[in-house]
């Protein structure tokens, strides 16, 4: 338990570490959030500045984004004015932090709105509460703040859409890559050297030199266009068994936005999935052919033990080794999204949101997705190590891997 | 006085058998590479690609065209017609294909280059340095990694660009920055399973310096592993700059790579494939090529492949 | 101590093993023929490359892909060489089984014991319930002298010491009750108090079992205690092959001779004296000599008929044969110390 | 064999497209993810398709872009022509409540409202009182927007502008409702909680995914609105939405993939829409920096860019070349082009020489210019061809290719040669282009600045009707003839229509509202 207490600690001190870097950074790329075609004109970028708290200094726009900003008051002149930290001791009652220079706090108090405990505070101000809105609640209460080029789209939304998007066709194409790789790998590693051996790696290696980029529009091409006006020509020209309309497809491997089943998420899982296919088949050959050549095994045929058997609880454990250790930090990067098949298959998806976020300049939902990123790099690399006692037993019982 | 009267040496040796000759480690591995036909036949047909690139203003007398020469008669696409010497079509924008695959192929090969070597020398020495120290070093070693590969590669890319300018080796530089992570992760795991070896103890003993071990015994064995990521990470590298091409934030017009090429032509593959053909063609040799050839260097190269 | 006239169990006639190399071929058997009769504990004596343990890995069907067999090894009436993995795996493991030398790596570090135990037993007998099987594990365990074996049972193979871990191969290659047991320098990894332990082991086992066991060692003074028989091996090629006994007293073959010399002796007067080392390498398997492979460094050996024939097996005593053109010239350089 | 045939058949009707169902429903390309439903808070033309589906302004279009009465049945116009009284029409907002002209009033003062710092506010700034207000000197009262009662509202102009009831159709005018707006602040455009007074109003938004937008009930002339609901897919990749509309997926697209317009026309036939839109693609050079201040460079490299060639070869999805900043499409203005442009190509490359010979450069002493443009395919096209073009004229260019925000930060901060840029009107006016080129006005990238032309400007503000276009056609014959920027194409919309979509009409400003459109079987 303590251990886990330990990663988690990490990942914490990890997770303020890359916002940090990320967030000092990021101002450095030329242009900002609202540069365009069609720029707003400087008075109204100074509105937007002030809108998205940017015309505060460095360090208070940073603990606005760790923690929440909770109260900013409303200038002469109807633009946001200076800062009122509400900071919520345990006890709860209202303490306000900022320097009022001893104005009386007759002015009306802007309250954060959707901040769960926004409602919560007015109970205790009693001032009038203007509910002009305040953008941000904070990374410690969960709220990854408001996209800077998207107005209204919170990066919690981003998540909240784009990751399952993500998922749906990055988790398959993992799971084919794995559950063929690795008996690819094995079969090349047991038939090393011969024809077999060759083929299965460079069957391998076709998805590792195709680029995704290439790969996506020839399956298309090929899978989507051409077979499927084959089968058309065949059941709706020559058999007539099906009567679809020149436009309607029979195969629709597409994903069109009607209906979204399971095989629209068949190409992009072929193209990302044999992307990996080349490099797990060549891991899992370099651990099953350590495996074999190992003494143990010898010992397996001796006792008269089939191959199958042999290949499937012998060499399993050590053939898997390898590809757990590239698995972790690949899968992370993998999980959270490939622009080029949200792009080129038109899905929905976070994988678009992490490059235009850099492209847009779009702080918030740039700090967002990295955060993102990291977590899961985070997670993936805990879950790998705890395959790796799982696997390995003498690192569980603390004898170290020889 | 021994029962047995020692036989002389030479006497005991005549000619009876040659002894066996001594070879070095890489004397051996060379000869196993040699005797592997199609690791062979590929550092051949990698030699051909390196001589294409070097000698690329060949192609251009070849062909008669400059490689940002528009052909006016050729514009927006034009399948390849032998008359005209358009070997290999043009592209959009009236450019001969054959000339900008072989410049492309100039840069990605550079690409390719200094990728490997930053991820070899950089990839191996943090993975053994951290695997070896261990402790807390390795711990922070590692979770510096974890904060690195989370960074936006795309605002990296932006930043560079903006404050060094617009030359190939920033470039170069951003795309050897992101691949030596995985590198040094896999080193890292050899060099953890190689820690506690005999031999490794024995150094130790010995009061070795760690660069010493590092240098001696980590590396040596390191360099299969290393090989075989090698050939996992230049198409990896490739694939990272016309990525990067694709995005704007890669190589300049009017020179370019096989990755950008492809990327051009990739959503075109339907109506125009021969965009799409003569780069992709390349870039699947140059990458096959590698493969197998690293493949050779590690069987060649891993000592406990008797 | 056996007799000649039982029936062999496992006969092995004209066993020739050669590796495909880059170099060329690698002759490290040819023409080995050896019998094991029937409850004997026969020795197979020889220094490293002098193919004691191929010719036995062959019959096992374990050599490398790259070895090419020829001749036979009968065993109840089958070829074993000739047989298919398929059919050799019902021998394998039931029949015969092996132990081989360093238990540090012939245990699978991944799997548990009880997994590496159980599966040869329930492979090969599928109808036996697991807590059978379980039972007969843990009782062969402690037959092994492998304590508390009930709690070791469920360990990894890293928990358990050196000695431990070769009982344990004891232990796993007699579930099945096999007629024969190959043991392939069982003890060099260990040191000299486990090495007596396992020997002990060995011989209780042969004897409550009555099954023959195959003792494949260099160290002659494991032979002395253990072996009913022995057969020295040189270059490939059986040199000499006697009872225990009767090697140890009337050693015949210059090879053998020179192995007893070079072993220090308990009961030797002068233990000061040094021992003699026997000069020269041991043969390159890839360019064997046509003729006798230790005439290189036979301090007997003549030109004329040792290095143009080898000498074939001849039994010169009821039980007692040897391949020595020089049989004369050895026993008196025996008895005077020269030739 | 038979067996064979019956599985793939089973394989194929699992992957039918989805049976016809009985809603009429339309699947429109939606160019990119909307950043917000609230129309003051929207910049994008894709944003504004939608806004356009939920919210209805004064005034509104017809399928065919014309302008009809929309929240407003008629106006009156005071003869100073700056004040505006509309008779607003009874109806009400989606969740029941009346629209009133309090709502009109509302939305005018928040859009101009610091606090909302909505982009676009700087159209508003026509109303009395709104640029102050806006700039954050003036206060609320003084924008002079007035709900006389419930029905009637009173809007006084700075200077009078016959295009503010065009304006009236542009989401910068559109009413918001007060009461929800007053509850919810910064979140009343979240799906939950809007409140719309258009023909749709959102049903479920999926960031990425798609926006389904469902017929409203409470809308006034609910009953002629054919379509139950429309479907946004946010499809920014050309190839990716002409496939999807290759298979069925979309009845209508938001772009196509300029290079293959042949194939495509070959492919869909009449179902391809190609209409002139009002904006122009144009070169800007930088004015404050040598050799651009010298109006004969910029000529001279205006002239030589092969229009024709461009809008024939580099680019066939049939675009115009343009000579005058103001595109030829707009009504009632005669464009002004430069006097070389009757002049055939060689003729204007050897005046070009001249000119370049005389500002002192020549072979020995090449013009060296740096070309920039943001990361597009299209952009990269023409910049090439251009390059090639002033290369024929011995002219060094070097192209320098960077993403969007850094290309326009650079312009914005003079910090170039020659940029690409592009400008698409926000209301038929000639005045919305004009402004470009007005001295000091941050969208003039290259600063030109002429004081004639500014002063031609400025007087046109004070004119109405034909004198006023006469004297904007001045000042542009001015801007062209010392080439300020270098128009190079006016910008067309090209859609894919299927067959089976009526409604959808090819229009000027490219505004397709789904309230007239309908699918026929």
């Amino acid at each position: 338990m303590a251990y886990v207490l330990r990663r988690f600690g990490q990942m914490l001190i990890l997770v303020v570490i890359a916002l940090a870097a990320v967030f000092s950074t990021q101002r450095l790329a030329p242009g900002g959030p609202f540069d365009g075609e069609k720029p707003p004109p400087p008075d109204i970028l100074i509105n937007l500045e002030a809108y998205y708290d940017m015309d505060l200094g460095m360090p208070a726009q940073f603990m606005g984004y760790l923690f929440g900003m909770a109260a900013r008051d409303v200038g002469a002149n109807g633009r946001p004015g200076r800062v009122h930290w509400v900071s919520i001791p345990k006890a709860a009652e209202v303490s306000i932090t900022g320097s009022l220079d001893g104005e009386d706090l007759g002015e009306t108090l802007v309250v954060r709105k959707w901040c769960p405990w926004g409602e919560w505070l007015r109970r205790f101000v009693d001032k009038p509460v203007d509910a002009r809105p305040l953008r941000k609640c904070g990374i410690v209460r969960g709220d990854f703040g408001l996209s800077m080029t998207k107005r209204n789209i919170y990066v919690n939304d981003y998540v909240r859409d784009g990751l399952p998007g993500t998922l749906k066709y990055a988790i398959p194409s993992l799971l084919f890559a794995l559950f063929l790789g690795v008996p690819m790998g094995f079969v090349a590693a047991y038939f090393q050297n011969t024809r077999l051996d060759f083929s299965m790696v460079s069957v391998g290696m076709i998805g590792t030199i195709i680029p995704n980029l290439v790969m996506g529009p020839l399956l298309i091409y090929l899978l989507a266009n051409q077979l499927d006006g084959f089968f058309h020509w065949i059941f709706v020209d020559q058999l007539e068994w099906v009567e679809l309309s020149r436009r309607q497809r029979t195969l629709n491997l597409i994903p069109s936005g009607k209906s979204g089943g399971p095989i629209h998420y068949l190409l992009p899982t072929l193209v990302l999935g044999t992307a990996l296919l080349g490099r797990i088949v060549r891991l899992s050959r370099a651990g099953a052919l350590e495996a074999l050549r190992s003494n143990y095994v010898r010992t397996a045929r001796s006792k008269g033990l089939p191959n199958w058997l042999i290949l499937f609880r012998h060499v399993l454990k050590p053939g898997i080794l390898p590809v757990v250790t590239y698995l972790g930090p690949v899968s992370a990067v993998i999980l959270t999204g490939s622009l080029v098949i949200e792009f080129t298959f038109s899905l929905p998806g976070l994988g678009s949101q992490f490059i235009s976020a850099a492209t847009d300049r779009d702080y918030t939902l740039l700090m967002g997705t990295t955060v993102i990123l990291l977590l899961f790099v985070i997670v993936l690399n805990f879950i790998v190590d705890l395959l790796y006692t799982w696997l390995d037993p003498r690192i569980r019982t603390g004898g170290s891997p020889t | 006085m021994s029962l047995l009267r020692p036989k002389s040496t030479e006497e005991a040796l005549n000619g009876a058998f040659e002894t066996v000759k001594s070879r070095s480690l890489t004397r051996l591995a060379f000869e196993r590479f040699a005797r592997n036909k199609v690791a062979v036949v590929s550092s051949f047909i990698l030699v051909i690609l390196v001589l294409m690139a070097i000698f690329a203003p060949v192609a251009e007398m070849l062909t008669g065209y400059a490689m940002e020469f528009q052909d006016r008669n050729f514009y927006s696409a034009k399948p390849p017609n032998w008359e005209a010497r358009h070997f290999f079509g043009t592209d959009q924008n009236g450019r001969d294909i054959l000339v900008r695959v072989i410049f492309g192929l100039r840069i990605s090969m550079l690409v390719a280059l200094v990728a490997a070597t930053v991820a070899l020398i950089v990839g191996v020495l943090y993975g053994a340095i951290s695997g070896l120290v261990g402790g807390w070093v390795d711990v922070l070693m590692m979770r510096f990694l974890d904060l690195l590969i989370s960074y936006p590669l795309t605002l990296i890319a932006v930043i560079a660009l903006a404050y060094f300018g617009r030359n190939i080796y920033i470039v170069f530089a951003i795309i050897g920055l992101v691949e030596w992570q995985i590198m040094a992760r896999v080193v890292r795991g050899q060099v953890l399973s190689l820690r506690n070896s005999d031999f490794i103890e024995a150094a130790r003993a010995t009061g070795a310096p760690t660069g010493a071990i590092v240098r001696r015994h980590i590396i040596p064995n390191v360099i299969g592993i290393a090989v075989v990521y090698l050939t996992l990470t230049i198409p990896e590298v490739i694939l990272v700059e016309s990525f990067l091409g694709f995005l704007g934030l890669g190589v300049q017009e009017p020179n370019t790579s096989l990755g950008v090429l492809i990327s051009e032509g990739a959503t075109r593959v339907e109506h125009k494939p021969w965009l799409v053909f003569a780069p992709g063609a390349f870039l699947i040799i140059l990458l096959m090529a590698l493969n197998f050839i690293g493949d050779g260097l590690r069987d060649a190269f891993d000592p406990k492949d008797r | 101590m056996s007799t000649q006239s039982a029936s062999p169990v496992l006969s092995i006639k004209d066993l020739t093993i050669r590796f495909k190399t880059p170099d060329g071929w690698v002759k490290a058997v040819n023409g080995v023929s050896l019998d094991l009769n029937q409850s004997e504990i026969l020795g197979i004596v020889g220094e490293s490359g002098s193919g004691k343990s191929q010719s036995f890995m062959a019959p096992m069907g374990l050599l490398a892909d790259n070895a090419e067999v020829s001749g036979q090894a009968l065993f109840q009436g089958h070829d074993l060489l000739s047989l298919g993995t398929r059919e050799l795996n019902q021998i394998r493991g039931t029949k015969i089984s092996m132990v081989f030398q360093d238990p540090m790596t012939c245990l699978n570090p991944y799997l548990s014991i009880a997994t590496q135990m159980m599966e040869g037993l329930r492979y090969h007998n599928p109808d036996i319930s697991r807590r059978d099987a379980k039972k007969r594990c843990i009782d062969m365990l402690d037959q092994v002298a492998i304590p508390d074996a009930a709690r070791r049972f469920n360990q990894y193979p890293h928990e358990l010491s050196g000695g431990m871990r070769q009982r344990l191969m004891i232990a796993i290659a007699l579930l099945n009750d096999p007629q024969i047991l190959i043991a392939d320098e069982p003890t060099t990894a260990l040191d000299v108090t486990i090495q007596a332990q396992i020997l002990d082991i060995l011989r209780a086992l042969q004897a409550e079992r009555n099954m023959s066991i195959v003792l494949i060692t260099h160290d002659l003074g494991v032979v002395a205690e253990t072996c009913d028989r022995v057969a020295v091996m040189y270059g490939g090629r059986l040199q000499e092959v006697a009872p225990a006994k009767e090697l140890f007293e009337n050693p015949q073959h210059p090879y053998t001779i020179a192995l007893m010399q070079a072993t220090p002796r308990v009961e030797a007067d002068d233990k000061t004296q040094r021992l003699a080392a026997i000069p020269g390498q041991p043969p390159n398997m890839r360019v064997p000599p046509p003729g006798c492979a230790f005439f290189p460094r036979c301090a007997v050996g003549q030109a004329q008929p040792c290095s143009e024939r080898a000498p074939e097996l001849e039994e010169r005593q009821p039980g007692h044969s040897c391949a020595c053109f020089r049989m004369e010239a050895a026993l008196k350089l025996r008895e005077t110390g020269h030739v | 064999m038979k067996k064979l045939l019956v599985s793939i058949a089973a394989l194929a009707a699992l992957g039918l497209s989805s049976v016809a169902s009985a809603e009429m429903v339309l699947n429109r390309g939606g160019g990119d993810n909307p950043g917000s439903l609230d129309p003051h808070q929207i910049s994008g033309t894709w944003e504004s398709d939608i806004a356009r589906d939920q919210f209805m302004g004064l005034y509104t279009e017809a399928a065919d872009g014309s302008i009809i009465p929309g929240a407003a049945l008629s106006h009156t116009v005071s003869d100073d022509g700056l004040t505006y009284t509309f008779k607003l029409r009874e109806h009400n907002w989606s969740d029941g409540t009346p629209v009133t002209a309090g709502d009109f009033e509302f939305a005018f003062k928040r859009i101009l409202d610091p606090a909302t710092a909505a982009d676009y506010a700087y159209l508003m700034h026509i109303i009395a009182g709104g640029a102050d207000f806006n700039g954050g000197e003036g206060s609320v009262d003084a924008v002079g927007v007035k709900a006389i009662d419930d029905m009637t509202l009173e809007v006084k102009l700075a200077s009078p502008a016959p295009y503010f009831i065009a304006q009236t159709t542009h989401n910068t005018a559109y009413p918001v409702p007060k009461h929800v707006v007053e509850k919810f602040g910064g979140d009343w455009a979240r799906p939950e909680n809007i409140v719309v007074n258009g023909a749709f109003k959102v049903d479920d938004w999926v960031i990425g995914e798609k926006l389904t937008v469902k017929k409203n009930p409470m809308f006034y002339d609910a009953g002629n609105v054919a379509l139950d609901a429309v479907n946004y897919f946010p499809i920014k990749e050309e190839t990716a939405e002409l496939n999807l509309y290759r298979e069925g997926g979309l009845d209508v697209t938001y772009n196509m993939p300029a290079d293959i317009i042949d194939e495509i026309k070959a492919e869909f036939g009449d179902e391809v829409m190609i209409t002139p839109y009002g904006g122009t693609y144009y070169y800007t050079f930088n004015a404050t920096s040598e050799p651009f201040n010298n109006v004969d460079i910029r000529r001279a490299l205006s002239m030589t860019i092969d229009r024709d060639f461009i809008t024939t070869v580099v680019n066939t999805s049939g675009i115009v070349p343009a000579y005058s900043f103001v595109p030829t499409s707009l009504p009632g203005y005669q464009a002004q082009n430069p006097s070389w442009a009757s002049k055939s190509y060689d003729e204007r490359v050897a005046m070009a020489k001249d000119l370049l010979a005389g500002a002192g450069y020549g072979a020995d002493n090449p013009l060296k210019i740096q070309l920039r443009y943001n990361t597009n395919e299209g952009h990269k096209n023409i910049a090439l061809a251009v390059s090639d073009m002033w290369a024929k004229l011995g002219v060094e260019v070097e192209l320098f290719n960077t993403d969007a925000r850094t290309h326009y930060d650079d312009l914005q901060k003079q910090d170039f040669q020659v940029g690409r840029a592009g400008w698409i009107w926000d209301y038929p006016d000639a005045e919305n282009l004009l402004a470009l080129m007005a001295s000091g006005k941050s969208y003039n990238y290259g600063q030109y600045s002429n004081a004639e032309f500014d002063a031609l400007l400025e007087a046109s503000y004070t004119q109405s009707g034909q004198e006023r276009i006469e004297t904007m056609q001045k000042a542009e014959a001015i801007a062209m003839e010392e080439a300020a920027l270098a128009p190079i194409y006016y910008y067309n919309s090209k859609h894919l229509v299927a067959s089976y979509v009526n409604g959808y009409v090819a229009n000027g400003d490219d505004r397709h509202p789904s309230r007239w459109i309908s699918i026929s079987e």
